[in-house]
């Protein structure tokens, strides 16, 4: 019945757990919506015919008792669909605690993910079936929004904060992403895939993209702080600068001066943001002291110099 | 026949309150979303204009209430300076404002987050201060908006034109003047009282 | 309205305005100061623009606009709050 | 027998100055069908350029453009103002047995804005184009290079207009109803008017607002939105959304306002349960302010303010519920006659309760998050904009057309063209609700094949849409220059039927007796 139902109504496969609940309310409403059109439709046909010009007229119309009671009934069913549309969604925005996190740069017109192992990749993501994946999400110019059609799962993804969505793929099989927020001329092209691997074939892959040096697991602490928020990889001024090329280059300070963009530079600025603020640069840095530890900071640093080559 | 402008005002004024109410929710949200900014970007302002300007717009409020009482015990003369006296005091809230900004605008406390260089940092702050100038700019424009209506009335009253008889046009735009002054009573509190 | 009610009026809302100012010196929270206005709002919506004398529909006008204004200023609030 | 108000004062001066409200209206009447040309032309060109999935008809630039002016051009500039402004001017003081409106000449001024608002909005479309989307979300709007500037000051400028309409509409029902005529004796489309020009006047000053911030960005930076410094587009979607659910409520009543006219006169019965009716017309007025979040339930907003917009969302859902049932149960014990107005209720009936309930659907909060920006959403409106809205707008032109040219259409042609349009609209959109189900977003210039055959369906059914809407003003132009001459061909007891048609300047020639509106017996 479900399969003959989605089949019919063109829905895409249900790939993810939410899709099969999210169908049925889906069938409930919709199959109502064509139920009340057609008595609505049949009653004014029967009517047109009946009550004709020339025909007897009954003395009363209809009571207001049935006013009332259709009024009433149908804000219950609508309270009745709030009520469970609301569950769903609400399990929808809690992902569960062991979720495996990946951080998701949208940018004009493509997708970027960074695998927790800090492997990166682009428009297209690697999942293991049956394993929650929760995506923290962030802009890197408009807003856009995620959108998994096959998973029934969209969230936009706003520029300067993260916002969340969470899934669990329940059978392998590639799934095309989309990007339902309106974001310019390639809106339409900004697609990628969310590729559900058996659990064994997914840890095959990830042994092969597994990154271990210090520079990674920089690039993952970076992901996990929120860095990318304001500062981009690939030479492009954002919120805050570049770090592709930073390292050991003289940067302009505000109020005057320069300084070289040494290991000091870098960990002090993590630790004291304005204290030498880079010219043409909004003093918004939060500190970093008591959330980065000296060793990871280390790493972030690492990471920095690892971007130091040319573009 | 009356009926219809005090309804026409009372709409206008309705709909001029709804025009606030969209600045009224960012600063409110925006608030929400950065106290910390908002309380040290309100320390910032400079409160002994802020205290005076709401006096005078308070008796600015009650002259011409009074000039309305006086019309309607049949003394035009005394109306007439009682309007006086609101131009007065309203021009006055104008000038308070326009050398608070220059003082703001001196210290490096501009509109547009691009341009703000103020003493106070971190995130938030320039958009408290945006927020400052769109509010205090657009209440300052329906300020001077009153005002030529109240100097229109005034003109009139002086020619005669309203007399005790028939005076509704000095009703509408005293209406008009008590609702410029109620946007302050909410803007003072909100820009110079909640650190 | 009477000259002595406009009066009145006039000397109570500047007894408020004073009250709000030293109540935020001495640390008055947020809630405090917007009551304040609310209460000087009220003085300056009956007395001064005549609503209590005036036609109900008048006073219908601006409860729902005043109604309106809160509600806007809630849900944005509220959505940011409880982000 | 006194001149009509189309001779009596001559001279194109006469026209462009009058006070009379009928003349404003018939002004607004050709302004705003000028702009539905425009629009639909947009919205052809989309359609054909979507046949193909890699789109080669137009760029994706030119696309973005496209949809954009579409939604601008028919939003403010036909949907807003189309029976409000046009149908509201010319009836309401006939319909209350007044002489004019309250203030005569803040109506002209209200159209010329309107007009100025129109033209600069067409400056926009000539300077280049918009190409933000009708809804100017930030910060896109705000950093696209397109004339985003020269729209937003054109639409603030219709904004105005449709304030002053508002007022204008409010204090004429509230000063100038007919001696001894009780709020419970006004027609129901003067009580659809009233709730609307509610909404017209609170919601649209927020409008104005958002659309000031957005240029004001534009010109001086000022950022209020912008992240860079902890600004928040969200933010922006709730003023925008406090403005535009409850503008989608000033679309729809006004057309209610014509269905419940025309049901009650083609079953010669009074409207059934006449109290409920107006109490869902306010109950939207009011409760629709409560919505706006449903359109954000994705948008990043809180899963708390989801849960409270979803439930307040379902609430103004049975105030059109309520009016469906009246509607209906109207025509049960009537003696019907099948003319072309009530042909077009059946469908706006049909059409608006398969689009109400597709609302709900996507109002209820899970379901949205599959189905938000997709074509289904497209639908969905469509379903209630151009299902209820546009054939209100024609149910309202076949009816009072004898009442404004004193002429009548062909019957014959009329219902063909009704079908037309009727299963043009279905041809066209029902596909688009499937498009939706299977995940396709909207506002796509390209898209992936497997669709292709739902887009070439209803690019077909739009072009039957087009070929009945041109036969309708084909046969309406014709009528106006050959029709018979009619006085009260639907035999209505409602009070613009009572002066002659087309009316004269001073709408009665006697002082107007207070007659029942809905008292079919002693019609004439």
């Amino acid at each position: 019945m479900n399969e003959l139902l989605r089949r019919a109504l063109m829905l895409p496969p249900q790939a993810s757990t939410f899709a099969r609940g999210i169908d049925t309310l889906h069938y409930i409403v919709i199959g109502a919506a064509m139920v009340v059109c057609f008595i609505v439709f049949v009653l004014l046909l029967y009517f047109a015919i009946r009550f004709r010009e020339g025909q007897p007229r009954p003395k009363r119309g209809i009571p207001h008792s049935v006013e009332i009671g259709l009024a009433g009934f149908t804000l219950t069913v609508f309270i009745v669909w709030w009520v469970v549309g609301f569950a769903q969604y609400r399990d929808m925005r809690e992902p569960p605690a062991d979720a495996m996190r990946v951080y998701t740069v949208a940018k004009q017109w493509m997708w970027a993910f960074v695998y927790p192992n800090g492997a990166a990749a682009e428009d297209d993501l690697r999942v293991p079936v049956g394993q929650p994946v929760e995506l923290v999400m962030t802009s890197r110019d408009v807003i856009h929004s995620f959108y998994v059609p096959a998973f029934r799962v969209k969230q936009d993804v706003v520029p300067g904060r993260t916002t969340n969505v969470w899934f669990t793929a329940n059978q392998p099989g590639r799934f095309e992403i989309l990007c339902a927020e309106y974001c310019g001329a390639g809106h339409s092209r900004m697609r990628g895939a969310v590729i559900a691997m058996p659990p064994g074939e997914y840890a095959a892959w990830l042994a092969g993209h597994r990154a271990t040096d210090l520079a990674s697991t920089g690039e993952k602490l970076a992901a996990e702080q929120g860095c990318f928020r304001c500062h981009t990889v690939d030479g492009t001024p954002h919120l805050g600068p570049s770090w592709r090329g930073l390292y050991g280059s003289t940067i302009p300070l505000e109020g005057g001066g320069s300084v070289v963009a040494d290991d000091a530079y870098l960990t002090e600025s993590m630790m004291n943001p304005p204290a030498k603020l880079h010219r043409g640069y909004p003093p918004l840095m939060p500190t970093y002291l008591g959330r980065l530890s000296g060793p990871e900071a280390a790493a972030i640093v690492e990471y920095i110099r690892s971007l130091r080559g040319g573009p | 026949m009356n009926r219809r402008y005090h309804l026409a005002v009372w709409i206008v004024i309705a709909s001029e309150a709804l025009l606030f109410a969209g600045l009224f929710a960012l600063y409110w949200s925006y608030r929400g979303e950065y106290p910390a900014a908002f309380s040290s970007g309100v320390a910032l302002d400079i409160h002994w204009i802020g205290g005076l300007n709401t006096f005078i717009l308070l008796t600015s409020s009650f002259t011409i209430a009074w000039s309305i009482h006086m019309m309607r015990t049949l003394r035009p003369r005394a109306a007439l300076w009682s309007l006086a006296a609101t131009v007065v005091l309203g021009l006055a809230f104008l000038a308070l404002k326009l050398f608070e900004w220059s003082i703001h605008i001196h210290d490096g406390i501009v509109p547009g987050i691009h341009y703000y260089s103020g003493p106070a940092a971190g995130r938030g702050i320039s958009l408290f201060f945006t927020l400052y100038y769109m509010m205090t700019g657009l209440h300052a424009l329906h300020v001077v908006a009153g005002l030529s209506l109240v100097v229109w009335v005034l003109v009139r009253v002086r020619r005669g034109t309203i007399f005790p008889e028939r005076y509704v046009a000095l009703e509408l735009v005293a209406l008009y003047w008590h609702f410029v002054d109620v946007v302050w009573v909410f803007l003072w509190p909100m820009f110079y009282l909640m650190r | 309205m009477t000259a002595r009610s406009l009066v009145f009026t006039y000397i109570l809302l500047v007894v408020l305005a004073a009250a709000s100012w030293l109540l935020a010196d001495v640390g008055g929270g947020t809630a405090l100061a917007l009551l304040i206005a609310a209460l000087k709002t009220l003085a300056i919506a009956l007395v001064f623009m005549e609503l209590w004398i005036g036609h109900a529909s008048d006073r219908v006008i601006a409860v729902v606009a005043l109604f309106f204004v809160v509600l806007l200023c809630a849900g944005a609030l509220a959505d940011v709050v409880t982000r | 027998m006194p001149a009509s108000f189309w001779s009596e004062p001559r001279g194109l001066r006469s026209w462009l100055l009058t006070h009379d409200h009928k003349r404003i209206g018939v002004m607004y009447l050709f302004t705003v069908l000028f702009f539905l040309l425009l629009g639909g032309m947009f919205a052809l060109v989309l359609r054909l350029s979507l046949v193909t999935p890699e789109n080669a008809l137009v760029s994706a630039h030119t696309y973005d453009k496209l949809f954009t002016q579409h939604g601008i051009v028919m939003v403010w500039l036909f949907m807003i103002p189309s029976i409000p402004s046009a149908f509201g001017n010319i009836l309401l003081p006939l319909m209350i047995g007044a002489r004019d409106v309250a203030f005569p000449r803040l109506n002209l001024a209200s159209y010329y804005i309107f007009l100025v608002g129109g033209i600069v909005v067409c400056v926009a479309l000539i300077a280049g184009g918009v190409d933000t989307g009708w809804t100017f979300y930030t910060p896109y709007s705000t950093s696209s290079a397109a004339a985003t500037n020269w729209a937003v000051i054109g639409v603030f400028i219709t904004g105005i207009s449709s304030i002053l309409t508002g007022l204008n509409f409010i204090a004429t029902v509230h000063t100038m109803r007919l001696k001894g005529m009780r709020w419970r004796d006004m027609p129901l489309f003067v009580w659809n008017l009233y709730s609307t020009s509610i909404i017209l006047v609170l919601a649209t000053p927020v409008l104005g607002l958002v659309l000031l911030l957005v240029g004001a960005d534009h010109i001086w930076a000022l950022g209020i939105f912008e992240p860079a410094a902890g600004g928040d587009p969200v933010l922006f979607q709730h003023l925008f959304w406090f403005y535009s659910h409850p503008a989608v409520y000033i679309m729809i009543l006004p057309a209610m306002g014509v269905v419940a006219e025309v049901v009650s006169t083609f079953s010669h019965r009074r409207p059934a349960w006449y109290g409920a009716i107006v109490l869902a017309s306010l109950g939207i007025a009011l409760v629709g302010f409560l919505t706006w979040g449903h359109h954000m339930f994705v948008a990043g907003m809180s899963t708390f303010d989801s849960g409270v917009f979803g439930a307040l969302s379902m609430l103004v859902a049975i105030f059109s519920a309520i009016k469906v049932f009246a509607w209906v149960s109207t025509m049960y014990g009537g003696s019907i006659t099948l003319a072309t107005p009530l042909l077009y209720v059946f469908t706006f009936i049909f059409l608006f309760v398969f689009g109400g309930m597709s609302g709900v659907a996507v109002a209820t909060t899970s379901l949205d998050v599959h189905w938000h920006d997709t074509y289904f959403v497209v639908a969905h409106f469509h379903f209630i904009m151009v299902g209820g809205t546009m054939t209100g707008f024609l149910a309202a032109l076949h009816y009072w057309f004898p009442k404004l040219s004193g002429r009548m259409y062909s019957e014959t042609w009329a219902k063909l063209a009704c079908a037309a349009v009727s299963i043009g609209f279905i041809l066209t959109f029902t596909p688009q609700f499937l498009l939706g189900n299977a995940g396709m977003p909207r506002r796509y210039a390209t898209y992936p094949a497997q669709y292709q055959w739902l887009h070439v369906l209803s690019t077909s059914g739009a072009c039957l849409l087009a070929l009945g809407m041109f036969t309708v003003a084909a046969y309406l132009l014709y009528a106006i220059v050959r029709g018979p001459h009619v006085d009260n061909p639907w035999r209505s007891a409602s009070f613009e039927w009572r002066s002659a048609s087309p009316p004269p300047s001073e709408n009665f020639v006697d002082v107007p007796v207070l007659k029942d509106a809905y008292d079919y017996e002693d019609v004439p």
